[in-house]
C-alpha cells in the first residue's frame, strides 16, 4: 500500500482521471445549466481528460506486474476502518479505459442525438455523474468503496433511464430498475457486512489473497460469495433480476449504449472478474453462478428472438452475453470473462448507437417499420450495424469471434459437458436473432416498389440542416467504435499477456483445447445465420421465424418468460396489497384502535360519573334499593352461614 | 284461617317488588308516589299477618300508623308534584334537577 | 283458598296498575288491589283495619290521586316507558331480593305453619291503641296537621313565585 | 447520613469554565422570544428578521461549539454548573459531550432554517414565532443538560408548544392530530416522572446529576431492569419506536412546515437523545437485558414503517412513515450495545434530522403553490418548480441511503454494528431498504414526473432567496456525506469511553 503523494504522477493522473467528471457535474448542476453548449463543452472536455489519463495509465503501467493501491484513510470507527483509495491493476486499468473511452465516444454521439432536447444540460450533468461514479467504481481499492460507487452508478442509472421524465413508461422503467437493482445490492451489502465482519478490513487485495483455511469458515464464505454475486445478478440483470433492463430501453438511446450494454451492466461482470480468486474458494458457489448464466443466457437469447423493438432485441442480448460472460468466468476462464467483457462492450455499443442512428431518423423502434421506411439507405449506420452483428454472431474476422472461442473453451473444460452445449445452443441463437434484425432491416419484402417517400405514415425525416449539421457528431463515434470492433480480436495475445502476467496460473491452459472447437462454433453461427436469411431475408420470404409458428413459445417467450407477472403479481399482491395494506390497517384500526378505545373509555367514564351526578331521583332511589339488597344478602349470607 | 305465614310474607314481598319496580322505572312523578303507595301497602299486609302470627294487636296498631303516614305523603307528593308541574310543564323526574 | 284468590286479584291489578301508561287507568287498577288488601286484612283477622282501608285508602288517598291526575289534565303518551337503564338494573336487584327474600322465608322454621284464626274486634283494637299508644296518636294526628299546612303552602306558594319572576 | 450529605455538598459549587456558550444558546433563544413578544403584532417584516436574527445567532453558537470542542481531551465540555435547589439536589447543569454536540448542531441549523421557511407566513405571525422559539428553547435545553430534573422540565417545555402551533396553524385535522400527539407524548412523559423519581429515590444520593448517577454500582442490576423500560418507552414514544408511532405521521401531517421540520427533524431525536442519556447512561445493566427487545422493535418498525409508508396517499404522511422507519434505524443501532452502534445511532439522528427537513421544507414549497399534498393531485412537477423538485429528490435519495449523502453512512454503520449481534433482524430490517427506495421512487414519480400539470402551470420555482433554507441544508446533507468523520470523529469521543467504563 502506498501512501497518498501529491509529487507522485501515477497517482496525481488517477485522481486527475477520476475527478474531472464531478467537477463537470458540479459545475453544471450549480451554474451552467442554462447554457448548453458551455456544459456539454465541460462534459466533453472532463471525460476527454478523463480518457487520456487512462490512456496514460495503460501505457505507463503495462508492463508493471504487481498492482499498485493508493490509499488513504476516510472514516475511521472504533474497530472499522474505511478507506478511501485506487487499486491500479490490468484488470482495472483495461476496464477504465474501456469506460472511458466508450463515454467519451457516447457523449459525441449525444450531441447531435439530443440537440434541441430541453434538458440537453442535466443529460450531460448525469452523464458526467456517471462517468464518474463509473470509473471511481472501476478503480476502487476496497469492496466497501466499490458498494458505494456501485450505487451511485445504479442512481446515475435511474436518472438517465427516466431522463424523459414526463413519459410515464420512462419513470416507471426508471423505478423499476433502481429497485430491482436494490435488492441485488441489498444481497450485495449483506454479503459485504459478513465479510467486514469476518474479515475486518474489506481491501480487494486481501480478500484475493484470502485461503479456504483462512479467517473465513468454507460454509460463511460460500455464503458470502453468494450474497455478493446477488449485487452482481441485479446489476447485470442476470436471472431471475433480469426484466428491468428491456424496459430501461425507454432512456435515451445513447444512455442505453453507454449504461446499460457497455458499461454499467458490465459493471456486475466487473465485480466477479475483480473478486475473481476470492470467488474460486468455493466451488460450490461458482457452480451455482455458472448456471445462473447459463440460464440468463438461454432465457434472454429466446426472449430477443421474438422481440420486435430493436432496443430491446439488444437489451436481450446484452444479459445474453453478460450471461455468457458469468459463464466462462464461472468455468474458470478469468482471461476469456474479460476478453469478452473487453470486445462486447465496443460492439455492444456500436450496435447501440447505430440503432440510434435510425431511432433518431425515423421516431419508431419497430424494426419492421425501420425496414420499410428504408433503414438501408444510410450506408455508413448499416454497414457499422452489420460488423457489429458479426461480432455479436460470432463470425470471424470480428472481435466477438475470439472472445467466444476463448469462453466456450474455457466451458469445454469445465466439469460437464451440459455446459458446453449451452453454450454452443447459445451461440447458434446470438447469430440467429442478430442477423434476424439485420435482414428485416435490410430487406423488406417491398423494397424494390416504393424507393423513397413516406410509407406506412412514417416520414424519413427530411434531410434538412439539423440532420446534416449533426451527422458527423453522429458518424465519427461508428466508424471508431466498428474499427475497433474489427481490430480488437487480433489483441488477443497482448491482452493475455497484459492481463494474467507470465506467473500467474489463474486460468485453465489454452493449450490443449479440442481442436473441433472453433470449427463446431463457427459451424453453428453460420446456421444461425442462413436460417435467419431464410425466413427473413431472401426474396418471398414468409418473415416469420420458426418461433412464431408455435404459439406457446411464442407467447412464453414475448412475455418475458413470466417473469414480469411474477414480480407484478408480487409487488402488487403480496407487498402493497398484503403486507402494506395490513400494516397500514394496523396502525388505523388496532393501533389507534385501542388508543381511541383508551380515551373513549375515559370519555365514557366521566360521562357516567356525570350522569350518576344528574339529579334525577329514580337513580338515587335505585342505588339505596340496589343497596338495601345488598345488605339483605350480605345479612342473610353471614346469619345463614353460607348457601 | 289456614294460610301459613310464609305466603303471607311471600305476597308481601310480591306486592313490594312491584312498588319498588314502579318507582324506580315509571318516568313519571305521579306514577312514582303509586308506586310508594304499593309498597306501603305490602308493608301493611305483612304486618297484619304478622299480628295474627305473634298473636298481638301491635301489628294492627302499626299498620294504622301507616295509614296516617301514607295519607300525609301523599298529600304532600302530590303537592309537589302539581308545583313541579307547574314550574317545568312535564312529569318527567329529569326535568326536576334544579339542585344538580 | 279466599286468601289465595284475593292474592292473585291483588298482585295481577297491582302489576295492571304500575303498567299502564294513562294514569287514571293506573289508579283505578290500584283501587282494585286496595279493596283486594282490604278483603285480605278481614280474612286476617282485622275487620277494623279493613274498614278504614276502604274508607281512607281506597276512599280518600286513592280520589286524591284522581283529582290530581285530572286536574291536569296531561296527555301521558309523551312518557318514556321503562327505559332499559333503569329497568334492568331494577329487574336485577329486584331478583336478588326475591330470591333472598324467599329463601329467608323458607327457611325460617315456622312459616310454613297454618297462622291460628283470631279476630280483633275494634272494641278491643281501639282500646289496645288508645291504652298502648295514645302519644303516637297525637304525633300522627299533628303530622296530618303539618302536612295539611304545607300542601296548602305549597298550592299558594307557585302563585307567589310567579309574581316575583314576574317582578 | 453524613457521608451522602458531603457527597451533595461537594458536587453543589458552582463551576463554569470559561465563557458559558451553552447559556448563552438558552439565553438568545429566551430573548429572541422576548423581542418577538415586544414587538407589535402588525409587524410581520420586522418580526421574521428578528426570528432570522436570533435563530442564526445561535446557529453560530452551535456551530462554534462544535469546532471548538476538543475532540482529543473529550468528556464533558463547556461545564456550567449552578445549585438551583440544593435540599433536593437540583443543579443548572449544562455540559456537552459527542454524543450532544451534534445533535446540538442540527437543532441549530433546523432552527434556523426553519425560520427561514416559514418566511411566506401571514397569519398570527407574532405568535407563532413566540412558540415557536419556546418550543426550540425546550430542545436546546435538553440537549445541554445534564441534571435528570432539567432534562424533564426541558422536555415537557418542548412539547407543549407543539399543540398550539399544530391546532392553530396546522393544515389537515388538525384539531384531531393535535390532541392526539399531545396525548402520546404526555403520556410519555407520565411514564418518566416516575422513572425519575425512582431513580432519584433509590440512589440514596439526593442529587439529580447525571454524571454521579451514572456512576457504576449506583442502582441494582434488579434497579435498573426496572426503570429501562420505562424511560425507553417513556422517550421511545417520541422517537417513533414500534408500536407507539402512529402520532408522528398524523403530527408531521398537519403541522406546518417548519414546526413539522423541527418535529421530525429534532424532536424525534430528542426521544432517541433522551433513551440513550438518561435511559442507558443510567441503567446500562438494564440496556444490555432488554437490548434483544429493543432491537427487535427497532427492525420491526423498519420494515413496518417503510411498508406502510408505501400506501400514504399523502406527501407529508409518506415522510411520516419514512420517519418511523429511520428512527427504526437509530433504535437499532441503540439496541446493538456497541460502540459502533452508538456510533451510527446518533450519526442517524443527525443525518435523519438534515434529511426529514429537508424533506418538509420542500414539500412546503409545494403545498404553498398547490394548496394540496395528495400525491394524486399534483404530477409533472418537476418541469414547473426544477429547483424544489430537485431539493425534494435529494432528501428522498438521501432518504433511501444513497453514498454520499449522509444517511448513508449511518445506516451502513448501523447495519454492519446489528448484523453482529442480530443476523436475522438486521437482514429482516434490510430489506426496508428496497421498499423504502420502492416508495420514496413511487412519490416522486407521481408527484414531480409525468406530464406537466396545466393546473399548476403559472405556479413560480424557489427563488434563490427561498431557497437558502434548503440549500443550507442540501449542503450539510452532501458536507457529511462525503466527509463522515467530521462527525463520527466527535461522536467517538463519547461513544468509546462511555462503553469502555460499561461493566461487562
Amino acid at each position: 500500500m502506498i501512501p497518498f503523494q501529491a509529487e507522485d504522477a501515477i497517482h496525481m493522473t488517477v485522481i486527475l482521471a477520476t475527478l474531472t467528471p464531478l467537477v463537470a457535474f458540479l459545475l453544471i448542476m450549480l451554474g451552467t445549466r442554462a447554457r448548453k453548449n458551455l456544459s456539454a463543452g465541460l462534459s466533453l472536455g472532463a471525460i476527454a481528460i478523463s480518457f487520456g489519463c487512462s490512456l496514460l495509465l495503460l501505457a505507463r503501467l503495462w508492463n508493471v506486474r504487481e498492482p499498485l493501491e493508493y490509499s488513504t484513510r476516510w472514516v475511521a470507527l472504533n474497530r472499522m476502518e474505511i478507506p478511501f483509495g485506487f487499486l491500479l491493476d490490468p484488470v482495472s486499468l483495461l476496464m477504465l479505459s474501456i469506460v472511458t473511452l466508450i463515454c467519451l465516444l457516447v457523449q459525441v454521439y449525444s450531441l447531435g442525438y439530443m440537440a434541441g432536447d430541453p434538458g440537453f444540460s442535466r443529460y450531460y450533468a448525469f452523464m458526467s455523474l456517471f462517468a464518474w461514479a463509473m470509473t471511481s467504481l472501476v478503480l476502487s481499492s476496497s469492496l466497501l468503496q466499490l458498494f458505494i460507487f456501485w450505487e451511485l452508478v445504479g442512481l446515475s442509472s435511474y436518472l438517465l433511464i427516466g431522463f424523459w421524465y414526463e413519459k410515464f413508461s420512462a419513470t416507471q422503467a426508471g423505478k423499476k430498475a433502481f429497485v430491482m437493482t436494490r435488492a441485488g445490492d441489498v444481497s450485495f451489502l449483506l454479503g459485504l457486512i459478513l465479510v467486514l465482519v469476518h474479515v475486518g478490513n474489506p481491501a480487494i487485495l486481501e480478500m484475493n489473497s484470502l485461503d479456504s483455511a483462512g479467517l473465513m469458515p468454507s460454509g460463511i464464505l460460500t455464503f458470502a460469495a453468494l450474497l455478493i454475486f446477488g449485487g452482481i445478478v441485479g446489476k447485470s440483470a442476470q436471472f431471475p433480476l433480469m426484466t428491468w433492463l428491456p424496459d430501461a430501453m425507454e432512456g435515451p438511446t445513447p444512455v442505453s449504449a453507454l449504461l446499460h450494454s457497455a458499461t454499467m451492466v458490465a459493471a456486475g461482470v466487473y465485480l466477479f472478474a475483480r473478486l475473481f480468486p476470492f470467488f474460486a474458494l468455493s466451488p460450490t458457489a461458482m457452480g451455482i453462478f455458472l448456471f445462473i448464466g447459463t440460464v440468463s443466457m438461454i432465457l434472454a437469447s429466446t426472449m430477443a428472438m421474438v422481440a420486435r423493438d430493436i432496443k430491446q432485441v439488444w437489451a436481450y442480448s446484452t444479459i445474453s452475453q453478460l450471461g455468457f460472460m458469468i459463464m466462462g468466468l464461472a468455468a474458470g476462464g478469468y482471461f476469456a470473462g474479460v476478453f469478452h467483457l473487453t470486445t462486447h462492450a465496443g460492439f455492444k455499443a456500436l450496435l447501440f448507437l447505430c440503432s440510434g442512428v435510425f431511432i433518431h431518423t425515423w421516431h419508431t423502434n419497430d424494426i419492421f417499420e425501420l425496414g420499410k421506411g428504408g433503414a438501408r439507405r444510410l450506408k455508413i449506420p448499416v454497414i457499422a450495424l452489420v460488423v457489429a452483428a458479426g461480432a455479436l454472431a460470432g463470425l470471424p474476422p470480428f472481435s466477438g469471434f475470439f472472445s467466444k472461442e476463448a469462453i466456450l473453451a474455457a466451458l469445454a473444460l469445465s466439469s460437464h459437458p451440459v455446459w458446453l452445449a449451452a453454450g454452443l445452443l447459445g451461440v447458434f441463437l446470438t447469430a440467429y436473432y442478430a442477423f434476424r434484425v439485420l435482414c428485416i432491416l435490410l430487406f423488406p419484402p417491398s423494397a424494390g416498389e416504393e424507393p423513397s417517400g413516406p410509407v406506412g405514415g412514417l416520414a424519413p425525416a427530411p434531410k434538412g440542416s439539423r440532420q446534416e449539421g449533426s451527422s458527423r457528431t453522429f458518424i465519427w463515434p461508428l466508424i471508431i467504435l466498428a474499427f475497433l470492433t474489427l481490430l480488437l480480436g487480433f489483441f488477443q495475445g497482448p491482452l493475455q499477456h497484459f492481463l494474467l502476467g507470465e506467473g500467474k496460473a489463474l486460468l485453465v491452459d489454452h493449450g490443449e483445447q479440442a481442436g473441433w472447437l472453433p470449427f463446431t462454433a463457427l459451424f453453428l453461427s453460420l446456421a444461425g445465420v442462413g436460417l435467419a436469411w431464410a425466413e427473413f431475408g431472401r426474396c418471398g420470404a414468409a418473415r416469420l421465424s420458426f418461433v412464431e409458428r408455435i404459439p406457446f413459445l411464442r407467447e412464453l417467450f414475448s412475455r418475458r418468460w413470466y417473469l414480469d407477472h411474477f414480480y407484478h403479481f408480487f409487488v402488487d399482491r403480496i407487498v402493497d396489497r398484503g403486507f402494506s395494506k395490513l400494516f397500514a390497517q394496523n396502525d388505523n384500526r388496532v393501533i389507534d384502535g385501542s388508543i381511541e378505545a383508551v380515551s373513549r373509555g375515559t370519555l365514557e367514564a366521566g360521562r357516567f360519573l356525570a350522569f350518576l351526578q344528574s339529579g334525577m331521583i329514580q337513580y338515587r332511589l335505585l342505588v339505596s334499593f340496589a343497596v338495601m339488597v345488598l345488605l339483605s344478602l350480605y345479612f342473610f349470607y353471614r346469619d345463614s352461614g353460607g348457601f | 284461617m289456614i294460610v301459613p305465614f310464609g305466603h303471607v310474607l311471600m305476597l308481601a314481598g310480591m306486592l313490594f317488588l312491584l312498588g319498588v319496580f314502579c318507582t324506580l322505572t315509571r318516568r313519571n312523578l305521579v306514577m312514582i308516589i303509586l308506586g310508594v303507595e304499593v309498597m306501603l301497602n305490602a308493608a301493611a299486609i305483612a304486618f297484619v299477618g304478622a299480628a295474627l302470627h305473634w298473636q298481638s294487636l301491635e301489628g294492627q296498631a302499626f299498620v294504622l300508623f301507616i295509614m296516617a303516614i301514607a295519607a300525609t305523603e301523599v298529600s304532600v307528593g302530590l303537592a309537589l308534584i302539581v308545583y313541579a308541574y307547574r314550574r317545568s310543564g312535564s312529569f318527567d323526574p329529569s326535568s326536576c334537577n334544579l339542585l344538580r | 283458598m279466599i286468601f289465595y284468590l284475593t292474592g292473585g286479584l291483588i298482585v295481577a291489578s297491582t302489576a295492571m296498575a304500575i303498567t299502564r301508561r294513562h294514569m287514571v287507568h293506573a289508579v283505578i287498577y290500584l283501587l282494585f288491589s286496595f279493596f283486594g288488601t282490604a278483603i285480605l286484612f278481614y280474612l286476617l283477622g282485622a275487620p277494623l283495619l279493613a274498614a278504614l282501608w276502604v274508607i281512607i285508602y281506597a276512599g280518600a288517598i286513592m280520589v286524591l290521586f284522581l283529582f290530581v291526575v285530572m286536574m291536569i289534565r296531561t296527555d301521558a303518551t309523551e312518557e318514556v316507558m321503562f327505559p332499559l337503564n333503569q329497568w334492568l338494573p331494577a329487574a336485577i336487584f329486584g331478583a336478588i331480593y326475591m330470591a333472598v327474600g324467599a329463601a329467608v322465608v323458607l327457611m325460617t322454621p315456622g312459616t310454613e305453619v297454618a297462622l291460628p284464626l283470631m279476630a280483633g274486634s275494634p272494641r278491643e283494637f281501639a282500646l289496645y291503641v288508645f291504652q298502648n299508644h295514645w302519644l303516637s296518636i297525637e304525633i300522627v294526628s299533628l303530622l296530618l296537621l303539618v302536612a295539611l299546612v304545607g300542601a296548602m303552602s305549597l298550592g299558594r306558594g307557585k302563585g307567589r313565585d310567579r309574581t316575583e319572576d314576574e317582578a | 447520613m453524613p457521608g451522602v450529605e458531603i457527597k451533595g455538598a461537594l458536587s453543589m459549587q458552582i463551576e463554569i469554565a470559561g465563557f458559558p456558550y451553552l447559556s448563552a444558546i438558552l439565553i438568545t433563544c429566551v430573548t429572541g422570544l422576548l423581542v418577538i413578544l415586544l414587538l407589535p403584532e402588525e409587524r410581520k417584516g420586522e418580526i421574521k428578521w428578528v426570528s432570522a436574527g436570533f435563530s442564526g445567532t445561535t446557529l453560530l453558537l452551535c456551530v462554534y461549539l462544535f469546532f471548538a470542542y476538543d475532540k482529543t481531551r473529550g468528556g464533558l465540555q463547556f461545564v456550567e454548573k449552578v445549585p438551583w435547589v440544593p435540599s433536593l439536589g437540583i443543579q443548572y447543569f449544562n455540559a456537552v459531550d459527542g454524543f450532544s454536540l451534534p445533535n446540538l448542531l442540527l437543532t441549530g441549523i433546523v432552527f434556523f432554517t426553519g425560520v427561514l421557511t416559514m418566511w411566506q407566513l401571514q397569519e398570527r405571525v407574532k405568535e407563532f414565532f413566540a412558540l415557536y422559539f419556546l418550543m426550540v428553547l425546550g430542545v436546546f435545553g435538553l440537549f445541554v443538560s445534564m441534571d435528570l430534573f432539567f432534562i424533564f422540565v426541558w422536555y415537557d417545555v418542548s412539547l407543549f408548544p407543539m399543540y398550539l402551533l399544530i391546532a392553530v396553524w396546522g393544515t389537515t385535522r388538525k384539531e384531531y392530530a393535535a390532541m392526539k400527539l399531545t396525548l402520546y407524548l404526555f403520556a410519555g412523559s407520565a411514564l418518566l416522572l416516575p422513572g425519575m423519581i425512582y431513580l432519584y429515590v433509590h440512589s440514596g444520593l439526593n442529587t439529580f446529576d447525571i454524571t454521579a448517577l451514572m456512576q457504576p454500582g449506583t442502582f441494582t442490576t434488579a434497579q435498573q431492569k426496572f426503570a429501562f423500560p420505562l424511560f425507553y418507552v417513556g422517550f421511545g414514544i417520541l422517537a417513533g419506536v414500534w408500536p407507539f408511532h402512529t402520532w408522528s405521521p398524523v403530527g408531521h401531517a398537519a403541522a406546518p412546515h417548519s414546526v413539522s421540520m423541527v418535529h421530525a427533524g429534532v424532536l424525534m431525536k430528542i426521544g432517541a437523545f433522551g433513551v440513550l442519556r438518561v435511559a442507558i447512561f443510567l441503567c446500562p445493566e438494564g440496556w444490555q437485558y432488554w437490548s434483544g427487545v429493543m432491537a427487535f422493535l427497532a427492525a420491526f418498525g423498519i420494515i413496518y414503517g417503510a411498508l406502510a409508508g408505501l400506501r400514504q396517499t399523502d406527501l407529508k404522511y409518506v415522510i411520516g412513515y419514512s420517519s418511523v422507519s429511520h428512527m427504526g434505524i437509530v433504535g437499532l443501532g441503540l439496541s446493538t450495545v456497541s460502540v459502533e452502534g452508538l456510533n451510527g445511532a446518533v450519526f442517524q439522528m443527525f443525518a435523519h434530522g438534515i434529511m426529514t427537513a429537508l424533506l418538509f421544507s420542500a414539500v412546503g414549497h409545494i403545498y404553498d403553490r398547490t394548496h394540496t399534498k395528495e400525491i394524486g393531485e399534483l404530477g409533472g412537477l418537476s418541469r414547473v418548480m426544477p429547483v424544489a423538485s430537485f431539493y425534494f429528490i435529494l432528501a428522498a435519495l438521501a432518504g433511501m441511503g444513497i453514498p454520499g449523502l449522509a444517511c448513508f453512512w449511518g445506516e451502513l454503520v448501523v447495519f454492519i454494528a446489528a448484523f453482529k449481534v442480530y443476523p436475522v433482524r438486521t437482514v429482516v430490517a434490510l430489506l426496508a431498504l428496497v421498499v423504502s427506495a420502492l416508495f420514496m421512487l413511487r412519490v416522486v414519480q407521481r408527484t414531480f414526473y409525468g406530464p406537466p400539470n396545466e393546473r399548476y402551470a403559472q405556479l413560480s420555482d424557489v427563488s434563490f432567496s427561498s431557497g437558502i433554507p434548503r440549500m443550507i441544508l442540501a449542503g450539510v446533507l452532501l458536507l457529511f456525506g462525503l466527509y463522515p468523520a467530521l462527525l463520527f470523529d466527535v461522536i467517538e469521543t463519547a461513544s468509546i469511553p462511555f462503553m469502555n467504563g460499561l461493566p461487562r
